[in-house]
């Protein structure tokens, strides 16, 4: 084997181990002595650090594991924990009150009653459990359809969506009737 | 003609069929619904004496096949205004069909099952539930104080916005970034850090282009740290690279 | 961030993560459009098999996922002693491929074209993972749909299902043929 198809399988078997690999393993899957199977990884871990990639190979009691790097810790915490501190924002809360009285609805629908894109919240609300896809709507392009999951009717004590509170008319009425006058 | 074939060797009645045609070299368009007829029902009839249980779809299409045999018996009905006559074999010659497209892909399928069977994917780091776990329990804290009026009154707001014009003014007030840094925060952003990655170098714990206070605030989260005997401190010499381990001993996992 | 940092998150993303990646989380944390992510990413893809590495990049419906190269297979199996993997049977094989075709589609609806219960069949499809629910037909009785998983894209190695061979269609033609010369 030439050199980069060395470094490609010991990629490969540190990448699908997911743990630690020690030395003797590696050596012996590339049929190499441990001095020279040591200096290959070397090779490899200084090329990863040095073009600052987003993978890592550290050495820990001879044996080696690939990770990510440090630097690129903050993105993938943000796709676990983005909304770690932070609460339920107005925009999440608006697109969850128009999924919560239209269900099942489009993102595109959402869209349009909120003006804008909706991309961001309704994966917050899939992400928080709060909402879910309930099928696909039988429009162009099948668009998924989305609605409210069980955890958020038990948490505001609802056992259906049909006990919703049913929009005052009155109320929307007299707020366009507002709007008018207010114009 | 001999009997040799098992019914157990077919996937169904489709699958018999079908293999009856291939092997007597017929013209799928052109099926000699007799002698198929009889060949069917002989292995039929052979395997009805063995297991009931996985007849009843092939006794199905053999009633199909006696019909059909019926059917040809029975002088062609003159249509009316010339109109083509049906082959009583028809709908059964559509089903042969489509079943043999689905059938003829499935040899695609094992060849790209074999090819693909030779790559491996990766479970997700273990240590990458606890960011998912805490996001799960905080649920209750995620809707504090979030009561369903708010939802009413936000569907309301909504509708009602719809109605009127954008408010300008108040739609271009962008949101004031956080610029406050705990020791807290850094302490857990440190401990987190040690979960995806066992062995980190001093260095890498201070993002880029940081300001001085997020230095200072981190250098102190990892003091603590130590203190806490969360985490070691390793150098291999003077100016070498300054190694930081989790401490042996302590679960992060558990904090 | 410039090209290589960006290229060095969505590494340590799609290492770190175990399952498909899609294009708008990825998209979420880099801050960039789909688009050019998408870009960037076929980019690292590409870079990766270009230089045979031992770690590859697989579009998956949309999403992302890293995986091991075919090529890396024999050392892999060398270290873990994987057993080979039990194929399809061809009921299974037959079962899926109506399923993969005709999605989303009905048990009758497959039962119509094999001439055998598929309750079995699919039932084992779903089992491991190639097809599940995706619905209800709007038919009486309301039956539930069926359509293949992203884990039925890896198995056979496709990207998305409009990835799958073209049917034979000669078939069909034949037939036309031959009414034409029987006229």
């Amino acid at each position: 084997m030439k050199l980069n198809e060395l470094e490609a399988v010991i990629e490969a078997i540190l990448f699908v181990s997911g743990e630690a690999v020690s030395l003797a393993v590696i050596a012996d899957a590339i049929s190499m002595d441990k001095a020279t199977t040591k200096a290959i990884i070397k090779t490899l871990a200084d090329k990863y650090r040095d073009e600052k990639r987003g993978i890592h190979i550290v050495e820990l009691d001879g044996a080696y594991q690939m990770c990510t790097a440090a630097h690129c810790f903050d993105y993938i915490r943000s796709i676990y924990k983005s909304t770690k501190r932070q609460g339920l924002t107005q925009s999440l809360l608006e697109t969850l009150a128009i999924i919560a009285y239209k269900q099942p609805v489009t993102k595109g629908q959402i869209e349009e009653v909120r003006g804008v894109n909706a991309d961001h919240a309704v994966n917050k609300l899939v992400e928080r459990g709060l909402a879910c896809e309930v099928g696909r709507d039988d429009s162009p392009g099948r668009p998924i359809l989305f609605g409210t999951t069980k955890e958020f009717l038990r948490y505001f004590g609802f056992t259906s969506t049909k006990e919703l509170p049913q929009l005052d008319e009155n109320i929307v009425l007299n707020s366009l009737e507002l709007a008018e006058i207010e114009e | 003609m001999e009997i040799t074939l098992q019914l157990e060797n077919f996937q169904g009645p489709m699958s018999l069929l079908y293999h009856l045609i291939e092997r007597n070299k017929i013209d799928i368009y052109d099926i000699p619904i007799f002698e198929i007829t009889n060949q069917y029902l002989a292995i039929v009839e052979e395997a009805q004496k063995r297991s009931m249980d996985v007849m009843s779809e092939f006794l199905l299409m053999a009633a199909t096949l006696l019909e059909i045999k019926s059917r040809m018996l029975l002088p062609k009905a003159k249509s009316e205004e010339g109109e083509a006559e049906i082959d009583p074999r028809a709908e059964l010659v559509a089903k042969l069909i489509e079943y043999k497209r689905f059938k003829n892909v499935t040899e695609e399928f094992k060849e790209r099952e074999e090819t693909a069977s030779q790559i491996f994917y990766k479970e997700a780091d273990p240590s990458l539930h606890i960011f998912k776990q805490e996001e799960m329990v905080e649920l209750e804290n995620f809707l504090d104080g979030v009561t369903f009026d708010d939802i009413y009154m936000a569907f309301q707001e909504v509708l009602k916005r719809r109605e009127k014009k954008v408010d300008k003014v108040r739609s271009s007030f962008k949101s004031i970034e956080r610029d406050l840094y705990t020791v807290e925060e850094k302490i857990t952003y440190i401990k987190d850090l040690l979960i995806i990655s066992p062995k980190v170098s001093f260095w890498e714990i201070f993002r880029e282009n940081v300001r001085k206070t997020e230095v200072v605030v981190t250098f102190m989260a990892l003091l603590e740290c130590i203190k806490m005997k969360m985490v070691s401190i390793s150098q291999a010499g003077t100016f070498n690279e300054i190694v930081i381990t989790k401490y042996i001993g302590s679960e992060l996992n558990e904090a």
